[in-house]
């Protein structure tokens, strides 16, 4: 019952927010090219989700989005726990991070074209690259961040170097590993929308920019509000699987 | 049955209680230190250490708060390297940790993984040592028994007391079969009797085993019940006074016993000359 | 000691840098990659030098610059506030997480013809938006910092009567500090690409219009620069960062 | 029989292919094109490159630009020509800009739909004829449809556009005529052609051949039958009803040669576009 | 001069110490269990605990460790809440921590702010309390020369010993100056010097200020010294037996000095008494 009452309370404030912009588009007539009502909106999405185009948008985004993040996330994640245990590759590497990190994937959005064209794997190339960086930063510090007297417990009571890894730095990084591969999940969808808004001929991205061309701007809010509603479902996955992989006797390993 | 009151820097030539002749073989190694100094941020905190440990013998240290007992022993261990000077286990420098060297940890809470179980953590040393599957389940019973935890195996650290999450350190350290076993105030979060019992725990195996122990306790009786010699270590040694400020051989035959031996005259004696001797010392 | 550990370390950095880069030359010389694509270092470095000393890229890096900062400090106050109001009141984080976890995966390309139809082309438009994709890993790592503060030092605090205030100044703050870094750090990249996205869909002028226009005509040794500028900008201002982190983080070493 | 991959932006000057590719007339002379719409002009030489597509419909200034950095393009045949009787492309003004004249655009703000774009080029040059510094001009790239509104807001004070979206800013009142720019230009030269990777174009000669061919019957039925051809066009460029049926469709020409270039080779080498003078003659396959 | 030992359930009527009537008015309202129980995962940690803290008593609890001492003191500060009994202080019941009520906790390496220099960490306890800014200073410089640790006042707790971070904890709480103190075996990390002269502070700084005083030990020795009463508790009670195996009143002159009271034939009889009492009860 209260959870309930908890849930709808988190839908109130939106649902006031498009209430008070239906009124206001209704009260102002506005007639545009870009924007469009709510109630437009929600007709378009309904529309959309009912012929299909939208689901198999989604899945092409998704498709593409999930390969680069675990081509990119699955080697950030490895890189990572690299150089968080040996200090010596960390500091090495660190420069060349550091360079290369800040570079924005859209500035390779260009030279990916050129190497692949467009299709998927200029897709995975660019979301990867872009999940590689926060998940090895993430997962680094995730390591770097174990309890020391546990690491040191481990040492001395002789666990060779892999079994220290797995049964203390793994598990104790575990927590703060996951919240990164959360964040990893949200870029790697907007990586990939903004890939398919740039170039790509297909997915959520080219849905949207196709529905502006064509003068639908109810249809590209209906793609807009997918989106994040498709990020909203993808989070609150990983939320559960944050849940199941944390209980609360080990939740303390995390600080 | 007189307290052998050693010069600093001097060290008995002789191995002279029965312990020391029931050492096994693992424990075959004499622990050297060598004129050890230590700074730590700037400070210095352990100056010109110089004594030796006899295999299988029972070394006691005791010494004001801050004074670096935890320190010396983190140098025992390796984690710690000194400033100046070297500490050498059979003649070999310690170099980094190893697995016949056990330490109980002073910050219990921090040292035991809080998700595993109090039979998974004791498990942690066994997989170390590479014991195969089958045969863990008993021995972790067994040894959870030693320390009066088998009704509580399932737990997590979290749930327990601290002078529970201590017994399931010491617990894990016997696990390893240590040749050589760090303590550091173990005993500080029990309970007079649970303390009793495990002093005479701990006391009965590594006598068996001959166990060479370095045991931090700031409980004089403790230290005289246990040892076979009691070092004080002197605070703030700065760099003209070692940080040894006594070492004293414990004469009194073992195995000993809860009762009858804090009664001895003998004890009572060299519980008196520690005592003076360590007021003397403060401030 | 130590330093000269530190010392030895930044060299071998610097050196592995060093070698990559001779890669690339040696790739590039070798034509394996038509320099359509894949420009030498040499020719980029001549690019750059010439934009910065000649041409305009000078201004346009200050501009992006600029945009950056702005945004970003506008992310990290607005991110760490609602953060801590969020991770102290359970009554806030039921209202309103629902919706920003909703509004959190929109990627902010995306969110700006919206802005550019509510607020028009201007700049605070594009800081807006820049603001509003850099908020989030402030937000997220400012609500787990509060929310994994030690219970004893919660119990601390409510023995020792803190008031709610106090509690987030002296308690939550501090303990979510370390991990609200992070996000800022992060904040801080994520800032830079949007500035650059900014301009380059918002139209105003910065490295962003000077990289796309350098894309659209295929001129790769100033796409190059652009990007290889880009990287300086965001190893400088990590730089910077790092230093204000290890002066308030003290206590940790 | 290869297939053609066909990319092209969702603008009229590509009826003749949408008719060709409906009427058949690619089938008949053994082309299996597939059309694919692409959402930027500027991202065709990048897929051409890359064989993700073989055919491209692109602007002159994209191909000229594209080809004097290295890439090896080519034009093979047009797909539409300037009319300096239509109405496209049109200079706009937001009411109550007062801006009649390009004497009165100096220091404002114009919205283009690409930097470097073709309406961009030709109304720098416009401005340029009209004897103002195009330099005193600020262009602001500018989405189609946020055209109306961001004149609407005073972000941008005049719009350099095309049908429906200047009826569409009249229709709302936003924005005014300031002139029709392609009418002070000659008529015939290209404004959007045909491109392909010059490897491909000279392995496929019959290929190149043949789809000239159908585009020159395809051009003769636009003429013939206007009400097919909107039906055709709705299936390849999606917007409503009503906005089709106003559409125009530009005058179109497959035949292409390097005159119908040097207009842009021309303007672009004299706003600083192109390093190089461009050899039109190399860039056009016969 | 003699032990009172109290059955079960009944609490002394009147205030027989000279302590007691040192009662300050800060801390004139009587702590009241009343029939108090606490289910923790299912199983009965405390049961049916009744008594009565008078306003300025120092009542000492032994027990067992993992017998529920730590959780009888967080049930007084209302952090835990019974399972069913009340807590009552002044007659009122209590509802959740409050300021006059200090606590000194068991694990001390979490309960202080890692952020904060040992200063710091004092100033917190100021800072509730809205102390003025320029008073801050030499009220902590005052407190930390109280528990030695006046020259450490600038480092952080991670580089303290733990006896060291144990008295900087003792200090937050002095600072707080409390009406009721309770302490969690406060001293188990502390050298045997250090400990004595904290006990004679300690017991010197509440008969001053009238607090009343939760002290838990598991050092006999120390409650017996300490306290005015000392309370043993029973490990496991399950539902038929109480909690509250003993409540035993120690009748001895205050001030209490650490030679003298020590040898009082009235201290080794009590010691005694409780620990054939406690070693009954054992196992
Ligand atoms: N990381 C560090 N940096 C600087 N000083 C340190 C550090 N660790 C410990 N010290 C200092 O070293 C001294 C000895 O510390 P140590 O922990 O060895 O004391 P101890 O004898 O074990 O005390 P206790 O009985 O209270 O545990 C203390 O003065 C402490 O402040
Ligand atoms: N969160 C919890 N969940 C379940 N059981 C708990 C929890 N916390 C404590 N317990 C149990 O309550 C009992 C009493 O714990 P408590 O910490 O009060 O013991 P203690 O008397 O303070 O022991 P010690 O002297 O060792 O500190 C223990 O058996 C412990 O396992
Ligand atoms: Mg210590
Ligand atoms: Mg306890």
């Amino acid at each position: 019952m209260r959870t309930l009452a908890m849930r709808l309370r988190g839908a109130v404030v939106p649902l006031a927010l498009l209430l008070l912009a239906e009124a206001g588009m209704r009260a102002a007539g506005t007639q545009s090219d870009a924007l469009a009502r709510p109630s437009e909106v929600a007709l378009a999405l309904g529309e959309a989700l009912g012929d299909g185009s939208l689901l198999r948008a989604s899945a092409q985004t998704l498709g593409a989005g999930g390969a680069g993040l675990l081509v990119g996330g699955g080697l950030g994640l490895a890189a990572g726990l690299w150089f968080g245990l040996s200090p010596l590759a960390g500091r090495l590497s660190a420069l060349t991070v550091e360079l290369l990190k800040p570079v924005p994937s859209v500035a390779l959005i260009p030279i990916a074209m050129l190497l692949f064209g467009f299709g998927y794997r200029m897709e995975i190339l660019v979301v990867a690259f872009t999940c590689f960086f926060p998940m090895l930063m993430l997962s680094q510090a995730a390591v770097a961040g174990v309890e020391p007297r546990l690491l040191e417990m481990g040492t001395v009571i002789g666990l060779t170097r892999r079994q220290r890894v797995w049964k203390i730095v793994l598990p104790a990084a575990l927590p703060r590993i996951l919240v990164g591969f959360r964040l990893a999940v949200g870029i790697a969808l907007v990586v990939a929308v903004t890939v398919e808004i740039a170039a790509n001929p297909y997915g959520l991205g080219y849905g949207l920019m196709i529905a502006q061309q064509s003068l639908r701007p109810d249809l590209m809010f209906a793609f807009l509000f997918w989106i994040g509603a498709l990020g909203w479902g993808l989070n609150a996955l990983m939320v559960a699987l944050q849940r199941r992989c944390i209980t609360p006797f080990n939740q303390g390993a995390a600080s | 049955m007189n307290a052998q009151v050693v010069p600093l820097g001097q060290q008995p030539r002789q191995a002279s209680s029965p312990r020391r002749q029931a050492a096994g073989a693992g424990a075959s190694k004499q622990i050297r230190f060598d004129r050890v100094c230590l700074d730590l941020g700037g400070r210095r905190i352990i100056n010109d250490l110089d004594f030796v440990m006899e295999p299988g013998e029972f070394v006691c240290v005791v010494g004001p708060s801050g004074c670096g007992k935890t320190t010396l022993l983190r140098l025992l261990t390796g984690l710690v390297k000194p400033s100046t000077g070297a500490i050498t286990r059979g003649g070999v420098e310690i170099s980094g940790p190893s697995r016949d060297v056990a330490i109980v940890f002073q910050d219990y809470g921090k040292a035991l993984l809080p998700w595993r179980t109090v039979a998974g953590n004791v498990s942690l040393a066994l997989e170390a040592m590479a014991v195969p599957k089958e045969e863990r389940a008993g021995r972790i019973a067994d040894l959870l028994r030693k320390v009066g935890l088998a009704s509580h195996a399932e737990k997590y650290p979290s749930q327990l007391s601290g002078g529970m999450q201590q017994r399931l350190q010491i617990a894990r350290c016997l696990a390893q079969e240590p040749a050589v076993l760090l303590m550091d105030e173990p005993f500080g979060a029990l309970d007079a009797m649970t303390r009793q019992g495990l002093q005479d725990e701990v006391a009965g195996l590594v006598e068996e085993l001959g166990t060479t122990v370095l045991f931090i306790t700031h409980d004089l009786d403790e230290a005289i019940y246990l040892g076979d010699r009691v070092i004080a270590l002197r605070a703030n040694p700065g760099r003209d006074s070692s940080s040894l400020a006594q070492s004293i051989a414990i004469d009194i035959a073992r195995p000993r016993d809860q009762l009858a031996t804090r009664e001895e005259p003998e004890f009572l004696r060299l519980r008196r000359h520690l005592f003076d001797f360590i007021q003397e010392h403060h401030k | 000691m130590k330093d000269r550990n530190g010392l030895i370390a930044s060299a071998g950095s610097v050196a592995v840098t060093l070698a990559l880069l001779a890669a690339w030359s040696a790739v590039s010389a070798q034509r394996w990659i038509s320099p359509v694509y894949l420009p030498s270092p040499a020719a980029t470095w001549q690019a750059l030098s010439e934009g910065l000393l000649q041409g305009e890229l000078l201004a346009l890096t200050l501009g992006t610059v600029e945009r950056m900062c702005y945004g970003w400090l506008l992310a990290s106050i607005i991110g760490v506030a609602l953060g801590a109001a969020i991770g102290v009141s359970p009554m806030l984080r039921a209202w309103l997480q629902p919706m920003l976890e909703l509004i959190r995966p929109l990627p902010a390309s995306s969110v700006m013809p919206v802005a550019i139809a509510l607020f028009g082309l201007s700049p605070g438009m594009v800081l807006s938006v820049i603001a509003f994709g850099a908020l989030w890993p402030v937000l997220l790592a400012t609500v787990h910092g509060f929310g994994a503060v030690e219970p004893r030092l919660e119990e601390v605090g409510r023995v020792l009567g803190l008031s709610r205030l106090q509690f987030i100044v002296k308690i939550g703050l501090p303990n979510a500090l370390a991990d609200a870094f992070g996000g800022v750090r992060l904040a801080l990249t994520i800032a830079l690409i949007l500035a650059v996205v900014g301009e380059m869909l918002a139209a105003q002028q910065g490295l962003g219009t000077a990289i796309l226009a350098a894309a659209r005509s295929f001129r790769s040794a100033d796409l190059f620069a652009g990007v290889a500028l880009l990287g300086a900008i965001g190893f400088a201002s990590n730089a910077l960062l790092h230093l204000a982190e290890r002066r308030m983080l003290a206590w940790r070493r | 029989q290869n297939k053609i991959n066909l990319g092209y932006t969702a603008v009229t000057d590509f009826t003749a292919a949408f008719v060709a590719k409906e009427e058949g007339y690619f089938k008949k002379r053994g082309l299996d094109v597939d059309m694919q719409l692409l959402t930027i002009t500027s991202a065709i030489p990048a897929a051409l490159q890359s064989d993700s597509i073989q055919v491209g419909g692109t602007v002159p200034t994209v191909l000229l630009q594209a080809v004097d950095s290295g890439l090896d393009l080519v034009a093979f045949a047009n797909a539409s020509i300037n009319d300096n009787t239509g109405k496209n492309p049109a200079l706009l003004a937001r009411t109550g800009s007062n801006i009649k004249s390009a004497q009165d655009l100096v220091g404002k703000k114009v919205g283009v739909p690409g930097v470097g774009g073709v309406m961009h080029v030709l109304i720098r040059r416009w401005i340029m004829e009209k004897g103002v510094d195009p330099k005193k001009v600020t262009y602001i790239e500018t989405a189609f449809p946020q055209m109306s509104d961001l004149l609407k807001a005073g972000t941008i004070d005049a719009v350099a556009t095309a049908d429906p979206f200047s009826t569409r800013i009249e229709q709302a009142g936003t924005g005014a005529v300031v002139s029709y720019v392609g009418r002070d230009f000659p008529s015939g030269f290209s404004n959007v052609l045909y491109a392909a990777n010059r490897g491909w174009a000279a392995q496929n000669p019959a290929q190149v051949q043949a789809f000239r061919e159908a585009l020159v019957e395809a051009i003769a039925f636009v003429e013939k039958e206007p009400q097919k051809t909107r039906a055709h066009i709705g299936k390849y460029i999606k917007l409503p009803a009503p906005v089709l049926e106003t559409l125009p469709i530009p005058k179109m020409m497959a035949d292409l040669a390097a005159p119908r270039l040097r207009f842009w080779a021309e303007s672009m080498r004299q706003q600083g576009m192109l390093k190089n003078e461009p050899n039109l003659s190399a860039v056009i396959v016969k």
